[in-house]
């Protein structure tokens, strides 16, 4: 049995590690550097074993956790035993946060070694100065730690404290090379578009707050998640819908869902690790991860699960459709991301956390591995357009045979990963009865949705596959006009050959998962020690039948739409220039991803916003406000002169002063008497 | 003695300055010794306050002028220790801010340590007119700093500055002296700690015009929209040093005044008033949020980021509304943990904006771009000082932003709400500013530029430490404060949170 | 009787401000405040003639105060005119000493200092 | 005294007393308006005899009419432009307005005030002071203002210093 | 003759004064070296200042006493005006001598007349009848007259000294009348009494008519009258337009005077006529004076903003200060615990006035008479050329204006105290936003000392019996502004002798 002070070290040792790089290693640059990714990657080990640990001691329960007690962090007034606030930390240790645990630290160290190689040119560039590879692995083991610290929490501020450092270091990771102007804007964009939604977040906590004591009188703590899990199915209907709806806000913004889907695309900017890491198992995934923590929470709602559902599946069609018309590797993959995401909420909102987790689990490994694939192929032909590439696998047969598997697992091809979790998600919306009392045909429409954007997901990552590895060579970076290249890019040139051993054989690892994770740990049967339908067990709920139908239709829509990118780009059935008019507009629609971005940064923030509010408000300000001040320092200056006319320096004038004066208090006296 | 000394140290230092500083090295020496100790006996003062006895600790009274009862009163209580601390350790960070002030060092050395004394006095008086005059006192080094050492309109800013704060205490000692004439004869007296809880029904003229009086005075200093106009300009024509003070403790002293006399001492006013006072906190907020992002200059952004974040406190303790609930306690705690992080966050943001300003010659943040490749250390403060701004967690701001949250939503939720989102324009204006002068492509022209120096470092450390020690474990200040406001909560008839 | 004297005193009183604040020669000024004294002696002598005093009002009775207060405004005018001599004389002196230096008399030049 | 002759001289002496007044603040003429100081201040010690005062008629005549007069016919005839240095000031028509309506402020206030008279029938000690003015004067001057009356003289002395300080040349 | 040996003792001061006088005009003829003759003028103060202490230990011992049958009346209110005049004088003349040595050959009658004013200004708080006060009133301003035009040769000096003439003699014609009224009304000239048999006028009013301002129309009128009169010396909007002008063409030890000596005198005398003789009519006066207060300080700091000239601008400022006094002026409460509070607030705020207005004129006076020069420009980069003078000027200015912890702010604060104890807190309030509008022009000097550079380095010498002068009155400036209990206790006594 694990003890706390191990599970805390699941957070501590990343942490630790980040610091002694930080603070050990990096200032000290010509012999130490070098270590900073050992001590990352070691740090991580640990925190997987521990994990493990972990992860072994929570088997046997089923959705209970064991119970740590948290510890008090701010107390106003005085005794919380008193009934004082108190606001808490701790660990929660259950069998989802375990999962997460290990998923996260296992995808991170492998993405860790992988950067070994990835990154060694941050090593050798800046003329001897190595500032940036330590920082880099710095940021990642924080980046870690602060995932690690949200799946662990105990309280929903705690979770909250970490949901915001996770956007932090989601942010200096995105915006690494912050001399790119584009990665700069990329990060900015990340952290407020994310904060929006954890405007939401702290939304909830302020309702849930406002609202202790519906928990007071249960003798629970508002912020803390096993009570608010337990008390959930009886708390009054409108706190538990704002809260949720104000959790949801922050998942989604987190999760990158419609409609604050637009910062995920831009985060690309950031190392080909960092995408791969944040796109695997934490940032995006801590909004799925948020809403099943709470999930009693969204189940006492039944609006609240339908519009998970609904933005789950609207997500999931929309992403999909983004990434169809995209040219960029890395674009491609984080719709496909965002689409995947997508899935998930639409398993949570059908009511099944744990197939949500399920497909969370499986997404992490094969989605991790088509980033890292993609920085490999980056590696080769320093750049992630597709347009350039072409014939890659003649010399990266193991990325491409790689490629090939999660490409796969992703388009939910039988026996991959990704079908089992797929298929799961499907039979669960399918499994909701639309005529049930509280149900609606949200879960109809979604699964529909679902199966719409499976057929998608099969077509793009096929047309990936194809643009990047077969046809004829395009010529790399070579071949990219030096106006459309960043300058950071400006002189490098292809090289031709498989990556280094650091970053393949992390990709290595992750294939071989990308194919078992689904069939070996949610089997549908008992396997070994892993009982059937594990994640379902764990979570103490229903494990959806597999319906053999919805598994065939599955498996046909991901067929179709391989054979589909097959035929137009790789056997060029179709040529794309000679369509219609109305193809080519709904292209630019697509490319210009339904114009979202024009929407938001164009139109609500510079327009409306920048040259509007703030614009009047500062006009406001220096006008108005500030104009008055000065207009009555003005008056009182030159009052003066006024009154100064009256002194003509007339000595005669005076004295008509002196009896205007007695006039005036004499007639004042006569007045009042 | 202790407070007594910690008030005049400064002033016998600055007499010291004036008088040996011949130099400047031997100025800023003789200087930097003071504040050190300064921020020496602030730490003890904090450390020895009992939060498990709480009221007013190392009370001194002494007559001062009998025929009014005016005396010389200094205590400490939970609310104002921490004041005296956050005093103590923005002192260093000014003089280790202004290093290289090389125009008669030591008169400059002198005003700042006149300024820190002043401020002193006005956290630990406990009499009225003794507060006054500290109050007032304050106002003469930050003339002379401001327009000596400033740039761009000192004159006119320093002047506006005089003006405003002098304009406002005009009202506050019209009230205070309303107030103990007020009194009927024989129980007339200027002790706050004595005035606490008393029925305040039946002054002179109605109690809600003394309690403007008072509220007018602290607005202007807090500053309150529509009275924050002076803030931006002296902000930016000030010195670093003084921006910094200004920033950390000048506008603490309106806050502090706000919980201290219009909550300590007119629950019932406050009670009534506490919806406008909300009305206020909002439009300062999200008002102040808008213009930051109109800014082009650096210190004009900090200015009016400070107005938006001090509407914070403002609606924290707004959210003794209606009388106010249990909850209203954090709400209470959290404006004052609001001060002491915006004070050390805000001193911080100066000290890297007057970092990079004494480097680059501009404050302009169009000209500026890429910094983080020449000045990688200055970037980091900047970063932190940013983030702790946009109430990041593990910063204190975020604690501080979190408990008024709590505490004002039950009361005004709407309010609270838009309030909140002055968070997410925080994250706007901040991570902006930071992309448009820290990264982005090295610009050529700052190539010859210098990092941070060792003193520089020092200077942001001092400020640094605070933010994450309080963020990390905001135990060490709510434990204090909470000790400050329990009175405070009981003259809202409520007797701390457990009622 | 009285109110006649002091009604003549008044017109007096203010003729004499009338001349002060209009006329350009500075003595023509300074004998106008001068026949204001000489308003203010006739308001004197006839209160000390006409009206009780203050002791007599009180107890109804002539007390040796009141025998020896009910010429006290004569001697009041008495000193006014002394007064009045030595403000005429300085005024006098004043005004041969503008006569040196700017050779002029007129009160309307005297206005170097204004606003 | 009769009450005819009461009521002549005053209305005689009222008339001399203001015309004077009048023409002194009417002319052009700094001679003229010097002399016609005279008349009007012989006019008011006539007043002064009319009401019992008749030792401040005399000083009247003596210092006003007789010694100020002369000092200011002097002083006069040393300045320019004699005849015509005395015209209006720009102030005038503001003069003529306060000064009416000071006179009706002042006429109104002496009509309504209620006086507290000595009866006509005034007590014998009373009486007996306006008999001989000048030596009760004097008394008084001495036992009851003692301390102005030497004060005066100091005042004198001030004043005599101050005008030869002024006027003595370097 | 009925002079007895305690009358002479009682008058003993004014006596010694006119034969120091006297003596000091006399020794100019036989003596060639002004600077002995200076030193007599001096030193000769003592003589009547040991008097004074001597009369004062006699009355404070067996209270208050009269001489010359009633017209001098011997209180230690009329002492604190005595020695504040004698304090004045002998500062005046430590300061002045450099400049009155331009007055050669009549620098001995320039003393001697200071010396005969003041003998006057020293009896005018102590006249016991109308008489008495005026010939005083007059003693006091015939010699100003002549001093004003002292500077022969220059136009605005001969200028000032004909406007002083002529609007002090209407004053005088005016106030003359209102004494007539006054005496018409009531019978007597008395303007104290302790004899029923001799009543004053005030004991008169009691059985006047209830409906009419004080009791009847002919009172009204001579109060009218007075009050005019006296506001010509006191500087009272709109009796004050002389004020600025004299001061500007005056010797600027004259203007100095003036606007110490003279209006301390006429506060004295304006306090003993309403309060000792005027006080059953209070309920007309007081607010009578409120609202010429309120004018009168608006009007004065209100011109005061558009001035160029520096005595022009203390002129306008000590019409400003007048209407502060009057505040304490108007402040009468009748019986009560704190009757005393606006005459001891007048008493104390005439010290402070004094000690600051003093340091500020002698600052002026040495620079003038260096640069000749009187313009607020010219007083430009004064912080350079004379430091110390610089931050003296500096000090009278801020107190001016009412900043801690000079004695301006703590005497504004009773005069304030003295309006709120009375009801009037809208005159309290007009008050401290006046004080905020002479800010703008006080720092303004400050401003120009501090932060214009002149192109006349040359450094500016001031003599060492000055410098005495100056350290005195700054001194008290400070001394009084901490620990202002003495003075006050001293002008708490003085008020309580004249209630």
């Amino acid at each position: 049995m694990i003890n706390e002070a191990a599970v805390w070290a699941i957070v501590g040792l990343p942490l630790l590690g980040g610091l002694i790089i930080i603070a050990g290693l990096r200032p000290w640059t010509q012999s130490l550097w070098r270590l900073s990714g050992y001590v990352g990657i070691g740090a991580m080990a640990g925190a997987f074993a521990l994990s493990l640990w972990a992860l072994n001691s929570v088997r046997g329960h089923h959705g209970e956790s064991v119970g740590f007690d948290p510890h008090s962090w701010v107390t106003v007034g005085g005794d919380a035993a008193e009934g004082a606030f108190e606001l808490t930390i701790g660990v929660l240790l259950d069998p989802l946060s375990a999962i997460m645990a290990v998923v996260v630290t296992g995808v991170s160290m492998l993405v860790q070694v992988y950067s070994l190689g990835y990154m060694r040119k941050e090593a050798d560039e800046h003329s001897g100065k190595f500032v940036d590879y330590p920082r880099y692995f710095a940021y990642m083991s924080f980046f870690t730690a602060a995932m690690l610290g949200l799946v662990l929490a105990y309280n929903l501020v705690q979770t909250f404290v970490f949901w915001e450092l996770v956007g932090l270091f989601s942010y200096l990771l995105i915006g690494f090379w912050f001399h790119r102007p584009a990665a700069a804007a990329a990060a900015k964009k990340a952290f407020i578009v994310t904060r929006i939604g954890d405007f939401g977040f702290m939304l909830a906590l302020m309702w849930l707050f406002s609202h202790r004591d519906e928990f007071l009188v249960r003798g629970q703590n508002p912020f803390e998640i096993p009570d608010i899990n337990s008390a959930a199915p009886l708390l009054s209907a409108g706190l538990v819908t704002w809260a949720a709806l104000g959790l949801f806000a922050g998942a989604v913004g987190k999760s990158a869902q419609f409609p604050l889907n637009t910062w995920l695309p831009d985060a690309m900017e950031g190392p080909t690790p960092v995408s791969s890491l944040i796109h695997a198992a934490t940032m995006v995934a801590a909004g799925v991860f948020l809403v099943a923590r709470v999930f009693p929470l969204f189940e006492a709602s039944s609006s609240v699960m339908n519009v998970v559902a609904l933005t789950g599946g609207v997500t999931a069609v929309l992403a999909a459709t983004m990434a169809l018309a995209t040219t960029d590797i890395k674009r491609v993959l984080a719709f496909s991301t965002v689409s995947q995401l997508g899935y998930m909420f639409i398993a949570l909102g059908v009511g099944a956390p744990g197939v949500a987790l399920f497909h969370l689990f499986n997404h992490a490994f094969f989605k991790c591995l088509l980033f890292l694939s993609a920085g490999s192929v980056h590696h080769s032909v320093q750049t992630f357009d597709m347009r350039y590439m072409g014939g890659l696998r003649a010399w990266m047969p193991v990325t491409y045979g790689l490629t090939i598997i999660s490409g796969l697992s992703l388009a939910g091809v039988f026996p991959f990963a990704g079908f089992w979790s797929k298929d799961e998600i499907l039979a669960a919306a399918w499994a909701v009865d639309p005529s049930a009392p509280g149900t609606s045909a949200v879960a109809q429409i979604v699964f529909w949705l679902a199966l719409i954007a499976a057929g998608m997901t099969a077509f793009y990552v096929f047309r990936l596959i194809i643009m990047t590895f077969h046809g004829e060579f395009r010529g790399g970076i070579d071949a990219v006009p030096m106006d459309e290249r960043i300058p950071d890019e400006a002189h490098n040139h292809v090289h031709k050959g498989e990556s280094p051993t650091s970053m393949v054989a992390p990709m290595l690892v992750l294939g071989v998962m990308a194919v078992i994770s689904g069939a070996a740990f949610n089997s549908v049967t008992k396997l070994g020690p892993v009982p059937a339908h594990w994640f379902s067990h764990l979570f103490n709920e229903d494990s959806p039948e597999l319906v053999a139908w919805i598994a065939v239709a599955s498996m046909t829509v991901a067929l179709g739409g391989i054979v589909l990118a097959i035929a137009i780009y790789g056997l060029k059935l179709v040529d794309l220039s000679r369509m219609p008019k109305q193809w080519h507009a709904l292209n630019r629609v697509l490319e210009q991803r339904y114009y979202m971005d024009y929407f938001y940064e164009t139109l609500v923030v510079r327009r409306a916003l920048f040259r509007g509010v703030f614009l009047a408000s500062d006009w406001l300000d220096r006008k108005v406000v500030d104009g008055t001040v000065d207009f009555v320092g003005w008056t009182g200056r030159n009052a003066g002169k006024w009154v100064a006319q009256l002194q003509t320096g007339q000595v005669q004038a005076y004295g008509v002063g002196v009896s205007v004066g007695v006039i005036l208090l004499l007639w004042a006296y006569l007045v009042r008497s | 003695m202790l407070l007594s000394t910690i008030v005049f140290l400064p002033i016998v230092a600055a007499v010291l300055v004036l008088a040996l500083g011949r130099t400047q090295q031997m100025a800023r020496l003789i200087a930097l010794i003071a504040v050190v100790g300064e921020l020496a006996l602030t730490l003890m003062a904090f450390a020895a306050y009992d939060t498990d006895a709480g009221g007013y600790q190392f009370v001194e009274r002494f007559d001062w002028i009998s025929a009014f009862d005016i005396q010389y009163l200094l205590a400490v209580d939970g609310l104002s220790v921490p004041m005296v601390l956050l005093n103590g350790i923005l002192g260093l960070a000014a003089v280790l801010v202004s290093w290289n002030v090389k125009e008669r060092p030591n008169q400059y050395y002198m005003w700042l340590l006149v300024l820190q004394a002043a401020v002193m006095g006005v956290f630990v008086s406990m009499d009225l007119i003794l507060f006054f005059v500290f109050w007032e006192l304050e106002l003469v080094p930050m003339f002379f700093l401001i327009s000596l050492w400033g740039t761009g309109r000192r004159e006119y800013s320093a002047m506006k500055f005089l003006i405003y704060t002098f304009l406002g205490s005009a009202f506050m000692l019209t009230a205070m002296l309303t107030l103990y004439f007020s009194l009927p004869d024989g129980e007339r007296t200027f002790d706050i700690m004595a005035l606490m809880g008393r029925d305040m029904s039946g002054l002179l003229v109605p109690t809600g015009l003394v309690f403007a009086g008072f509220l007018i005075a602290f607005a202007v200093k807090l500053p309150m929209f529509p009275l924050h106009t002076w803030l931006p300009d002296a902000h930016t024509d000030a010195p670093t040093a003084v921006s910094v003070m200004l920033a950390g403790v000048l506008l603490k002293m309106g806050g502090y005044g706000l919980l201290r006399i219009n909550a300590g001492l007119f629950p019932e006013q406050m009670t009534d008033f506490a919806s406008t006072l909300a009305v206020i906190a909002v439009v300062s907020v999200l008002y102040g949020a808008f213009i930051v992002m109109r800014q082009t200059d650096l210190k004009r952004m900090v200015a009016y980021s400070s107005v938006s974040h001090m509407g914070f406190v403002t609606l924290g303790i707004a959210s003794v509304a209606g009388g106010g609930s249990a909850l209203s306690s954090v709400g209470l705690n959290g404006a004052a943990m609001q001060l002491f992080t915006h004070g050390t966050i805000t001193g911080l943001l100066f000290v890297v904006v007057g970092l990079i300003y004494e480097r680059a010659h501009t404050r302009h943040i169009p000209d500026l771009g890429g910094l983080a490749k020449q000045m990688p250390l200055i970037a980091v403060g900047f970063m932190i000082a940013g983030l702790a701004s946009l109430g990041l967690p593990t910063t204190s701001g975020f604690v501080a932003e979190l408990l008024i949250f709590l505490g004002t939503f039950q009361v005004f939720g709407l309010a609270t709400a838009l309030a909140a989102f002055g968070v997410v324009l925080a994250a706007g204006y901040i991570l902006w500013t930071a992309q448009r002068t820290l990264f982005g492509p090295r610009v050529a022209r700052w190539d010859g530029l210098t990092d941070a120096r060792p003193v520089d470092v020092a200077a942001m450390l001092v400020l640094i430490i605070p933010i994450f020690v309080v963020g990390l474990y905001p135990k060490v200040l709510t434990d204090v404060f909470a000790v400050g406001i329990d009175p405070i909560m009981a003259g809202f008839g409520l007797a701390g949170f457990g009622g | 009787m009285l109110e006649r004297l002091l009604i003549l005193s008044a017109i007096l009183f203010c003729i004499g401000l009338y001349g002060a604040l209009s006329r350009r020669h500075v003595i023509a000024v300074l004998i106008s405040v001068e026949i204001m004294f000489n308003a203010v002696n006739i308001a004197l002598v006839a209160f000390s003639r006409y009206v009780q005093p203050a002791a007599f009002r009180a107890t109804g009775e002539v007390t040796a105060v009141a025998e020896s207060t009910v010429l006290a405004g004569q001697s009041f005018a008495v000193f006014v005119i002394v007064v009045a001599a030595a403000e005429v004389a300085l005024g006098l002196a004043l005004v041969i000493a503008m006569l040196r230096t700017k050779d002029s008399v007129d009160v309307t030049e005297a206005s170097l200092m204004r606003r | 005294m009769e009450n005819a002759f009461t009521e002549v001289a005053f209305w005689t002496l009222s008339i001399v007393t203001v015309g004077g007044a009048l023409g002194v603040v009417r002319t052009h003429n700094m001679f003229r308006a010097a002399l016609l100081l005279v008349v009007s201040f012989v006019g008011v010690a006539g007043i002064f005899a009319l009401v019992n005062a008749e030792f401040l008629a005399v000083v009247q005549l003596l210092v006003y009419a007789g010694g100020v007069a002369v000092l200011v016919i002097f002083a006069a005839m040393i300045t320019t432009n004699v005849t015509e240095g005395n015209r209006s000031t720009g102030t005038q028509p503001f003069a003529v307005l306060v000064s009416l309506v000071l006179l009706s402020a002042l006429v109104s206030a002496i009509v309504q005030a209620e006086w507290a008279l000595l009866p006509d029938d005034m007590p014998a000690p009373l009486a007996a002071a306006f008999v001989d003015t000048p030596a009760a004067l004097g008394r008084m001057l001495l036992n009851e203002f003692v301390l102005p009356f030497e004060i005066a003289g100091v005042v004198l002395l001030a004043a005599v210093i101050g005008a030869l300080s002024l006027v003595r040349e370097r | 003759m009925n002079i007895g040996a305690r009358d002479l003792f009682l008058i003993s001061p004014e006596l010694l004064l006119v034969t120091l006088a006297v003596v000091v005009v006399a020794l100019d003829l036989v003596i060639r070296r002004k600077g002995i003759v200076i030193a007599v003028a001096v030193v000769g103060l003592l003589v009547p200042a040991i008097a004074g202490v001597n009369v004062w230990n006699d009355i404070h011992a067996t209270g208050v006493d009269t001489a010359f049958n009633g017209a001098l009346v011997v209180d230690e209110f009329a002492l604190y005006f005595k020695f504040l005049t004698l304090a004045v004088l002998a500062l005046l003349f430590l300061s002045s001598a450099d400049y009155a040595s331009r007055f050669q050959p009549f620098q001995a009658e320039f003393y001697g007349l200071l010396l005969f004013s003041s003998a006057g200004l020293m009896l005018l708080p102590a006249a016991g009848d109308l008489i008495t006060v005026y010939i005083s009133l007059e003693l006091a301003s015939l010699p100003v007259i002549a001093l004003a035009a002292y500077e022969k040769m220059r136009l605005k000096s001969t200028e000032a000294g004909l406007k002083y003439l002529v609007l002090s003699a209407v004053s005088s014609a005016v106030l003359l009348y209102g004494f007539a009224f006054l005496y018409g009304a009531t019978g007597t000239l008395r303007l104290i009494s302790f004899d029923p048999a001799d009543p004053a006028i005030g004991h008169m009013l009691i059985n006047g008519d209830p409906s009419v301002p004080f009791g009847g129309v002919a009172v009204m009128v001579g109060v009218v009258l007075a009050t005019a009169g006296f506001g010509f010396k006191l500087s009272m909007v709109p009796f004050q337009m002389w004020t600025p002008d004299v001061y500007e063409g005056a010797p600027t030890p004259v203007a100095a005077y003036l606007a110490v000596a003279s209006k301390a005198a006429a506060f004295a005398v304006v306090l003993r006529l309403f309060y000792a003789g005027l006080d059953p009519a209070a309920a007309d006066w007081s607010l009578m004076f409120a609202v010429l207060a309120a004018i009168t300080m608006t009007v004065g700091n209100v011109v005061a903003i558009a001035q160029t000239n520096v005595k022009r601008l203390l002129g306008y400022s000590a019409i400003a200060q007048a209407g502060y006094m009057l505040v304490g002026v108007a402040a009468y409460v009748g019986s009560g615990p704190d009757a005393e509070l606006g005459i001891e607030s007048v008493l104390f705020y005439l010290g402070g006035y004094a000690a600051m207005n003093l340091t500020a004129f002698f600052v002026i006076m040495a620079i003038t008479n260096r640069t000749g020069d009187d313009s607020i420009e010219g007083l430009a980069g004064l912080g350079k050329r004379a430091p110390i003078l610089a931050v003296l000027l500096a000090l009278a200015l801020l107190g001016l204006t009412g900043i801690p912890p000079t004695v301006g702010f703590v005497g504004k604060l009773f005069l304030f105290n003295a309006a709120i104890n009375a009801d009037m807190v809208w005159l309290a309030v007009v008050g401290v936003l006046n004080s905020v509008v002479s800010a703008y022009y006080y720092v303004g000097v400050v401003r120009v000392m501090y932060l214009r550079e002149s192109d006349n380095p040359a450094r500016i010498t001031v003599p060492p019996y000055a410098w005495a002068a100056l350290a005195v009155t700054a001194a008290a400036i400070l001394v009084l502004g901490l620990w202002p209990g003495g003075l006050l206790e001293v002008a708490r006594q003085a008020a309580l002798d004249l209630l």
